[in-house]
């Protein structure tokens, strides 16, 4: 059984492979064979699950080793996969939305001329994306971890002709980079100390390593996380990312690729929990990206750039939940799974919304779709009931949990995390009101573009719209799915482990905060958006607005140290290098020539001088001969 | 007469003719000078060989003056013809070829 | 009374004068030097007897037997063992037959048989008014652009009597290196000056140049050997004797007989060590050492090239096996006096040489300072003062005598309408035009900058590898470093023939007779040979390495 | 006596060479397609070589021994390890690729004088630069290498100084001064490298009075032969400077954009990735095995300068206008990570500075040549002068970014490993330099994702709008490269179980072991 979980990876491989190197011969029917297999990895994927749950729950690890990677003397990387009730989580996640959005892009992308190299890279994704949860080893991972950073980069910049694209592609390369350097590292440190890197011998001797030790590794795996999954300092990238076509941004930029950082994090729970230190930074950089991310959402007029904003929130949820330590793991995860159903069903309404609104993605030009597309409509408005945590859905399910779970931290900590998350809920639900106000409520606010063309709001078709429904039940019932009788926490304690913290707040006063919240923000949301009609030239707003508007200042501050300072430095270098280094040689070489060019003119032709010359050398070497006598 | 005073002689005649090679413009001079230098190294041999009381140094001048008379055949010939294409025997105007 | 008393009344009867014993020389032993020298003597014959229309190819004929037939007697001697264990002295004391000596010849007549083949050329000046004419003047004692010599050249004349004047420095070549006491290498350095002196001055194009330089090598040469002379006077006032092996014992203290003129003079070392100083002064002169290399870029340039080559080739040979017999057999008790001396001569000599050359713009000048370097280099093999110094000497002169004698011989060949095109700008883009040409000569410049897999190489490396062991490790670094500087100006002449564009009206690239063309492809083939499997010769090089006292 | 492999190996090319030269200058093409036979005969012998050995044998195999020069004490000694034989590999391999990519480089625009033959000259140089190059591998002898480490300046330096870039044809006047600058800087650099190395060579035969690498090692080992602290330091410094002129490591490098800058793209990958892994390969069988106590007092600096050249070569790189430039910056940056690998002593550093040879020796080969290719459609080495060229020659765009990517060592792609296990290396024996060194490759991926972003994307530029894609010669050459990229990538165990028993002898040779893990260092 185990031998089938290198399929799922080699499915989408192959598929990568022939479409990329098929050349347009396949142009015609490259999207279906991408699309196929997608779901074909899907498939074996719950071939595998129903296997997992056909066995006892400390059986439910299988292991297949491949080959030997990289054998030398003492390091020793194996290509080995293991597949357990994390990764199967994350296989089928991966598997189920990675299919629905491939399904989803044939109809989305029908018009581009290279929508076959488009399903290419999905593939490609989907592979790397399941390397990465399925290694058994750290270096593996590094192996998956930058080939999703690399079909990232080359979905974002899918459009390379649009230098916006391309520009935000680089940059997303190379913020990544900054976070893989810290998983390299990461691994380094591991061999260091552990003589290994995979990952059964390594949490096995965690007891053996210094706390030191461990909170190195902990907060360079952190780093790692906070690249890929867009948490501060990191998360500049994930804005611009959404230049992207709206299928790359649902699946890997909203459901997928930016929670491998959790997934990290919670792999790596046993040398977490061993560096109480490292946890504490994670949950701060939790709480901060939440607030910051949901902050930065409120003020966006670009459709995705607020769900962007939001994605980085909710991932702040996550990274919170798992530094708390087995309190929060499995509802980490579990809000990592219920976020992936909605994020990416509200993506998918957003690509639906600028397909029929001639990809206009500025909020104040929309307006009153509800008329015009009624099924985006109703799944993206499910999708937003969940997001903010309406009762019964499963963002409710997911969020209070990690919210009671903050509390149940204890102490100060407690409260100051809590009090974050419930703040950050309030946000929530005002900006996503606010997006659902502001593009299916109120008149229509657009107009001809400057060649004129009107555009003609309509719904899309059924490739585009299937998808969302099934993504709008997930984003229902996943929710009551999990949380009634512990499903997903049974499911998933073997690995992570679990413990119930003790809250000062009773579980329901926690929800009846939440719930507070949630009115709060819906209401501000509404008396702002919805009673009087949205200018549809943005208002200068507030200082605060102005900073949100720009990621709260921090590309600025990139441009301002990073690349000016980056580019002087450079510069600097180069002239260095052409007068200090080279000028060095060069100079040597001039100065013999001139010596050469002085001690020519001696030779100035006259026979006497150089008798002169002789005489002189004759009396120098009688006097040295002298001399070396008389010494 | 101690024989020495017969080798500063030589000595002394030896540099004045290398003063001469330094400082007279004219071949035939300076070549003049070369001979000086060569009859000094004669007399400073003949004294020698009056010291050590055999006759190898009177044999060596011998040789050197049949030498030098060959190297007046040759330096005449040269000196000569320079002359005669040049219209000066300054050794000084023989200055084509420099640096 | 009877006559005898009548007789006896006025005179008395002296003794009867005693016999004086004939010398006896070893023919057999001098036969190389020998038969050059009557060679020599035929071809002076020959001038005075021969018709002019047939000289040349007699004088050419004579000289080639001749260097042929002396190699053959050198080659017969080292087979009959006199390099190593005959190894003897002749001649009464006179000449040494032993290893050094008899490689040195064979090295120095192979090099005047190539560079005669270069003097005997006679495709490569443009044939006046229907003769074929050689690069020596037609007539020396006409004035220069005068009607004498317009007459001259239009009656076909050539000076034929190089020819013997070659033989003649030859023959001084030959019994320089094994010159075993003063005089005799007095006298060889005369007998292979005077030739040369003469030779200089006798370039069919640019005869002024070619006067002038004869008159500098004369003048500075005649300074020179005046105080080479004075040298030998105050060695022979300090030890009694000219002979080499009667110096060094004096000069060791272990004197058979001391009489008190000897002990007297013994006494003043002043004597010795001045008059080594000036006799060495001499050889450094020949051999071009700075500082009494300033005639040396002059001359080269102003002789003709053929002589210029054999010059640069066979003279340095010669002069650099007197000054190893001279240190080595002569003043070996006093090295620790010479040896600090020679370091600061051999190190000037490779910076200076290397330095001054990266600024010349004469081809021809430029391997003057080139040779002066090599002169360096040598030198650095000389101050070892080992066996391995002695070979290694030895095998360095052989390789570089062929190099440079094919480098001249290529200069001979690009030329435009005033003869030789010396000048480094006319031989821009000579690579595109003629590439075989450029390529040889790009290979001699290699084996000059001491690239491996050439000669050059192999010599360096030797003479290197000797001095270290002889403990001169900052000499050999010095010699490594000038070798870089010199590096530079080779490699600048080759970027100039391959990668510059050709001039217009650059020169062209003369067909020479297979004289030349011999010259040339023995140069290369030595070059290659001496450099990929050198080790035939450097055995040679290390049985000759003894000197016999 | 068997079949002389190494011998053969070396001398066919040369041969070869010899032949190719000869070919009458009519014949152009004949010429280019013999010398692509005899270095495809080459390849096949190396591939020989490569079956013969075996990697749990005897240290040196194939071992060949003639009495040579012994005035010298020299002898034709050959004999390879597993580092020689990868290498060997290597070049063999690259060879044939680099004259398919040239085959039209030497063309000679002028018919100048008859026996004017460009075309012929550049293949034959190639082949005896190759054989140059594949007997100082074999050289088991430190003079016989020293003699082909110095000769196989001469060919590379007409090859540099001779062929130009057809793209500065035109002010072929400038052009050909600024490339003769670049052959007698490079040829001088690396002369006095050299001539310095041949002074510490001499150096070493009168302290040990042989120069068989073998018979000193082993006197070294047994203790026969004792060198002062002092003199193998100055020796060792010697070799070491050669090598490192070679290389290049940082402040030696200044040659290197200069030659690749002037040269055309075949040889520049001649340059950089085979040529200069001379030098890094003399490191690792010359210095460490000859001077052990010496290479390891000189580590620290060693380390020192190896990580400037990372990060400076890096960060020049990204400071380039020049696509060739950049990617000669480029390489000296992965130069420094070879050292440091080398230098590191331990068995990951080494065997990863071994692999990085070889993978570095690939994706250079990658990138330059499809630079290449690139430049000679447009006639410019200026990044300025291109944008959007991805739209007109995809093919052409995608191959340059999976080079691209190979340059920033990306997982997958053969460059990783080899980076990754000279990190893990350096890292468990000098943690601050791993963790400093590691920034390199944040700034590999800035110069590469820049140097992508400014030629391949954005708007079409008019100039390169008519731009045709990858001809199937080009093709040619690039595929294979790359699928040797991915597959070295994914298994790199082949040539690992070579190198390793190699290193292990290296390791020894030095008497360092691998620093033990720090949870075993406890207990």
């Amino acid at each position: 059984m185990e031998n089938l979980i290198a399929l799922l990876i080699a499915a989408p491989l192959l598929g990568a492979a022939v479409l990329l190197v098929g050349g347009r011969r396949l142009d015609a029917v490259g999207h279906w064979i991408g699309t196929a297999l997608a779901a074909a990895s899907f498939v074996i994927g719950l071939v595998l699950f129903a296997d997992l749950l056909g066995r006892s729950a400390d059986q439910r690890t299988l292991t297949q080793h491949l080959f030997s990677w990289i054998p030398v003397a003492g390091f020793q990387a194996d290509a080995t996969f293991r597949l357990d009730q994390l990764s199967m989580t994350f296989v089928l996640l991966i598997t189920g939305v990675g299919s629905l959005i491939h399904l989803y892009s044939v109809g989305y992308m029908e018009h581009d001329e290279r929508r076959r190299r488009f399903f290419g890279y999905l593939n490609l994704f989907l592979a790397a994306m399941l390397l990465l949860v399925l290694a058994d080893n750290y270096l593996l991972l590094y192996f998956g971890w930058e080939g999703v950073g690399l079909a990232s980069y080359l979905l974002i910049g899918f459009w390379q002709h649009k230098p916006a694209a391309a520009t935000a592609a680089k940059k997303a390369f190379l913020v990544n980079r900054v976070g893989d350097m810290g998983l390299a590292i990461a691994v380094m440190l591991m061999f260091a100390t552990f003589g290994t890197f995979a990952f059964g011998p390594v949490f096995s001797h965690v007891g053996d390593a210094s706390e030191g030790r461990l909170t190195a590794i902990a907060l360079m795996l952190l780093l790692a996380a906070c690249g890929k999954s867009a948490q501060v300092p990191l998360q500049s990238w994930l804005g611009d990312a959404m230049e992207g076509p709206t299928p790359v941004s649902a699946l890997i930029h909203a459901a997928t690729m930016v929670t491998a950082g959790v997934y990290l994090i919670v792999r790596s729970a046993a040398v977490f929990n061993g560096a109480p230190g490292a946890q504490l930074v994670v949950t701060v950089v939790g709480a901060v990206t939440l607030l910051f991310g949901a902050i930065v959402g409120c003020a966006k007029d670009d459709i995705k750039k607020a769900l962007a904003g939001s994605t980085m929130s909710q991932i702040g949820y996550m990274v919170l939940a798992a530094g708390l330590g087995p309190i929060g793991y499995v509802f980490a995860i579990m809000h990592l799974v219920t976020h992936g159903f909605f994020k990416a069903g509200l993506f998918l309404g957003a690509g639906s919304v600028m397909h029929g609104m001639n990809d206009e993605v500025d909020m104040r030009k929309y307006g009153g779709l509800r008329k015009y597309m009624p099924v985006t409509f109703i799944t993206f408005g499910l999708g937003y009931l969940a997001i903010i945590g309406f009762p019964g859905l499963s963002g409710f399910f997911s969020k209070d949990r990690i919210i009671e779970a903050a509390f149940a931290k204890g102490g100060t900590e407690g409260w100051i995390l809590g009090g974050a998350a419930l703040l950050g809920a309030a946000i929530t639900a005002f900006y996503m009101t606010r997006v659902m106000l502001m593009t299916f409520f109120g008149e229509k606010r657009w107009q001809p573009d400057e060649n004129g063309t009107e555009p003609h709001p309509h719904e899309s078709p059924g490739v585009m719209t299937i998808p969302m429904i099934v993504l709008a039940v997930g984003s229902v019932f996943g929710g009551a799915f999990f949380s009634i009788g512990d499903r997903f926490l049974h499911w998933l304690e073997p690995v992570t482990g679990h413990s119930e913290g003790n809250s000062p707040l009773s579980a329901w006063t926690v929800t009846a905060a939440t719930m507070v919240c949630l009115v709060i923000g819906v209401a501000a949301a509404w008396a702002q958006y919805g009673r009087k009609p949205v200018p549809v030239v943005a208002p200068r707003g507030s200082l605060l607005t102005r900073a949100a508007r720009r990621d709260l200042l921090q590309d600025d501050f990139n441009h301002v140290v990073l690349v000016r300072g980056g580019e002087h430095l450079t510069r600097s270098l180069v002239y260095l290098d052409h007068t200090l280094v080279d000028g060095v040689v060069n100079g040597t070489a001039a100065s013999v020539g001139g010596l050469s060019g002085r001690m020519r003119r001696l030779q100035n032709g006259f026979a006497r001088s150089y008798a002169v010359s002789m005489f002189g050398g004759a009396a120098l070497l009688v006097a040295a001969t002298l001399l070396m006598r008389a010494v | 007469m101690n024989p020495v005073n017969y080798l500063y002689l030589a000595a002394l005649l030896f540099t004045i003719g290398a003063t001469g090679v330094l400082i007279r413009r004219n071949a035939i001079v300076v070549f003049m000078c070369i001979e000086l230098m060569l009859n000094a190294c004669n007399l400073a041999l003949v004294a020698f060989s009056r010291m050590h009381g055999n006759l190898d140094g009177q044999i060596i001048a011998f040789f050197t003056m049949v030498v030098a008379a060959a190297e007046v055949v040759v330096g005449l010939a040269i000196i000569v013809s320079l002359f005669r294409s040049r219209h000066s025997a300054s050794v000084d105007d023989a200055s084509l070829m420099k640096l | 009374m009877s006559a005898v008393a009548v007789h006896s009344l006025w005179t008395t009867a002296a003794d009867p004068i005693s016999k004086i014993d004939a010398p006896k020389i070893e023919y057999g032993q001098l036969s190389p030097t020998l038969i050059v020298v009557g060679a020599a003597l035929v071809g002076v014959l020959i001038e005075a007897f021969v018709p002019r229309k047939s000289r040349y190819y007699a004088q050419v004929f004579v000289s080639v037997v001749a260097l042929c037939a002396a190699f053959a007697a050198v080659v017969a001697l080292a087979a009959d063992g006199y390099g190593t264990t005959r190894a003897r002295i002749a001649a009464m004391g006179a000449i040494a037959v032993d290893g050094p000596s008899l490689f040195l010849q064979g090295t120095i007549l192979l090099a005047a048989l190539v560079g005669l083949f270069t003097f005997a050329e006679r495709r490569l000046d443009p044939a006046a008014h229907g003769n074929r004419v050689d690069s020596f003047a037609a007539q020396a004692a006409s004035v220069p652009g005068s009607d004498s010599e317009k007459a001259a050249v239009k009656a076909g004349f050539t000076t034929t009597e190089v020819f013997p004047l070659l033989l003649f420095a030859v023959a001084g070549m030959l019994v320089f290196p094994s010159a075993n006491d003063l005089l005799t290498l007095f006298v060889a350095l005369e007998v292979l000056s005077l030739p040369l002196y003469l030779l200089c001055a006798l370039a069919r194009r640019k005869r002024l140049m070619s006067q002038e330089a004869a008159v500098k090598y004369f003048l500075l040469g005649a300074f020179a050997s005046a105080f080479t002379l004075f040298g030998i006077a105050l060695l022979y006032g300090y030890a009694g004797s000219v002979s080499y092996a009667t110096i060094a014992q004096v000069v060791d203290g272990n004197v058979p007989r001391l009489d008190p003129a000897l002990a007297n003079t013994m006494g003043n070392d002043a004597l010795l060590l001045i008059g080594a100083a000036m006799v060495v002064m001499g050889l450094l002169f020949k051999v071009g050492a700075v500082p009494f290399h300033m005639w040396t870029p002059d001359v080269y340039q102003g002789a003709p090239t053929p002589v210029t080559g054999f010059m640069a080739a066979a003279t340095k040979v010669a002069a650099f096996g007197a000054l190893l017999r001279l240190l080595y057999v002569v003043l070996p008790g006093l090295r620790w006096d010479w040896r600090p001396v020679m370091w600061a001569v051999a190190i000037v000599t490779m910076l200076v040489g290397a330095i001054v050359a990266i600024t010349q713009t004469d081809i021809k000048r430029l391997l003057a300072y080139s040779s002066i370097a090599h002169a360096g280099f040598i030198l650095a093999g000389v101050i070892a003062t080992s066996r391995e110094g002695v070979s290694s000497v030895l095998f360095y002169l052989a390789a570089y005598s062929f190099v440079t004698i094919g480098a001249f011989a290529v200069v001979t060949l690009v030329r435009d309408a005033g003869g030789e095109a010396t000048h480094l700008s006319k031989w821009a883009g000579l690579g595109r035009r003629s590439p075989l040409v450029a390529a040889v000569f790009a290979v001699f410049l290699l084996a000059f900058a001491g690239i491996p897999l050439t000669s050059g190489f192999a010599g360096k490396f030797a003479v290197f590898k000797a001095a270290a062991q002889g403990g001169a490790v900052p000499l050999v670094v010095i010699g490594v470093i000038s070798s870089a500087i010199a590096a530079f100006f080779y490699i600048r002449v080759i970027v100039l023939m391959f990668f510059s564009e050709p001039r217009s009206e650059g020169p062209t690239v003369a067909v020479p007779s297979p004289l030349t063309t011999t010259a040339i492809g023995v140069g290369v083939a030595v070059t290659v040979v001496l450099g990929v499997a050198p080790q035939y010769f450097l055995d040679l090089a290390n049985q000759a390495g003894v000197f016999v006292r | 006596m068997s079949f002389p492999l190494l011998t053969a190996t070396a001398v066919l090319p040369a041969v070869g060479a010899v032949a190719t030269a000869a070919v009458p200058a009519a014949r152009r093409t004949a010429a280019k397609w013999l010398a692509l036979a005899v270095s495809l005969g080459t390849f096949a012998l190396a591939v020989a070589i490569l079956v013969r050995f075996d990697p749990g044998g005897a240290r040196y195999q194939l071992t060949e021994s003639h009495s040579w020069i012994a005035a010298f004490g020299v002898r034709y000694e050959l004999g390879v390890d597993g580092i020689a034989v990868a290498l060997i590999g290597l070049t063999a391999l690259l060879v044939p690729f680099v004259m398919l990519a040239g085959w039209h480089d030497a063309d000679p625009l002028e018919t100048g004088s008859r026996r004017w033959r460009p075309t012929q000259g550049f293949f034959a140089l190639i082949l005896a630069l190759e054989a140059m190059v594949i007997i100082s591998f074999e050289a088991t002898d430190v003079f016989l290498f020293y003699i082909f480490f110095e000769a196989m300046l001469i060919p590379l330096y007409f090859l540099i100084g001779g062929f130009g870039d057809r793209a500065h044809e035109h002010g072929e006047k400038a052009a050909s001064t600024q490339r003769s600058y670049a052959a007698v800087k490079f040829l001088l650099y690396n002369l006095v490298g050299g001539l310095i190395m041949l002074a510490a060579v001499i150096g070493l035969y009168v302290v040990a009075g042989s120069f068989s690498l073998t018979e000193i090692a082993q006197a070294r080992a047994n203790g026969s032969l004792h060198m002062a602290t002092g003199v193998e330091r100055w020796l060792f410094l010697g070799f070491f400077f050669a090598f490192a002129v070679k290389a290049p490591l940082w402040p030696l490098h200044t040659w290197l954009p200069n030659a690749m800058q002037e040269s055309t793209a075949p040889v520049a990958v001649l340059i950089t990735a085979v040529v200069d892994k001379v030098g890094t390969f003399a490191m690792l069988r010359f210095c460490l095995q000859l001077f052990p106590e010496a290479s390891k007092w000189a580590t620290p600096v060693i380390l020192v300068l190896a990580l400037i050249s990372i990060i400076y070569g890096a960060l020049l790189a990204v400071g380039q206008r020049d696509i060739k430039r950049l990617i000669a910056y480029a390489s000296i940056s992965h130069f420094g990570f070879i050292i440091m690998g080398i230098f590191a002593m331990t068995s990951q550093g080494q065997s990863g500075a071994t692999l990085y040879m070889v993978n570095h020796g690939l994706s250079t080969a990658v990138l330059m040549l499809i630079a290449g290719f690139l430049i000679s459609r447009r006639g410019s080495r200026l990044i300025a002068d291109y944008g959007g060229v991805q739209k007109v020659a995809p093919v052409l765009a995608g191959t340059f970014l999976i080079g691209g990517l190979a340059t920033l060592s990306l997982p997958g792609l053969a460059p990783f490993v080899s980076e990754f296990l000279v990190l893990v290396g350096t890292f468990t024996r000098y943690p601050a330099v791993g963790v400093v060194a590691t920034f390199g490759i944040v700034l590999a991926a800035l110069y590469t994702l820049v140097l992508y972003q400014r030629t391949m994307t954005g708007p079409v530029r008019k100039e390169v709008s008519a731009m045709p894609d990858l001809r199937v010669r080009e093709l040619v050459v690039v595929a294979p490269l790359i699928v040797l990229l991915v597959f070295l990538g994914v298994y790199p165990k082949p040539v690992t179980d070579i190198v390793n028993p190699a290193v292990k002898q290296t390791m020894s040779d030095v008497h360092k072991t691998d620093p033990k893990p720090e949870m075993e260092a406890a207990k």
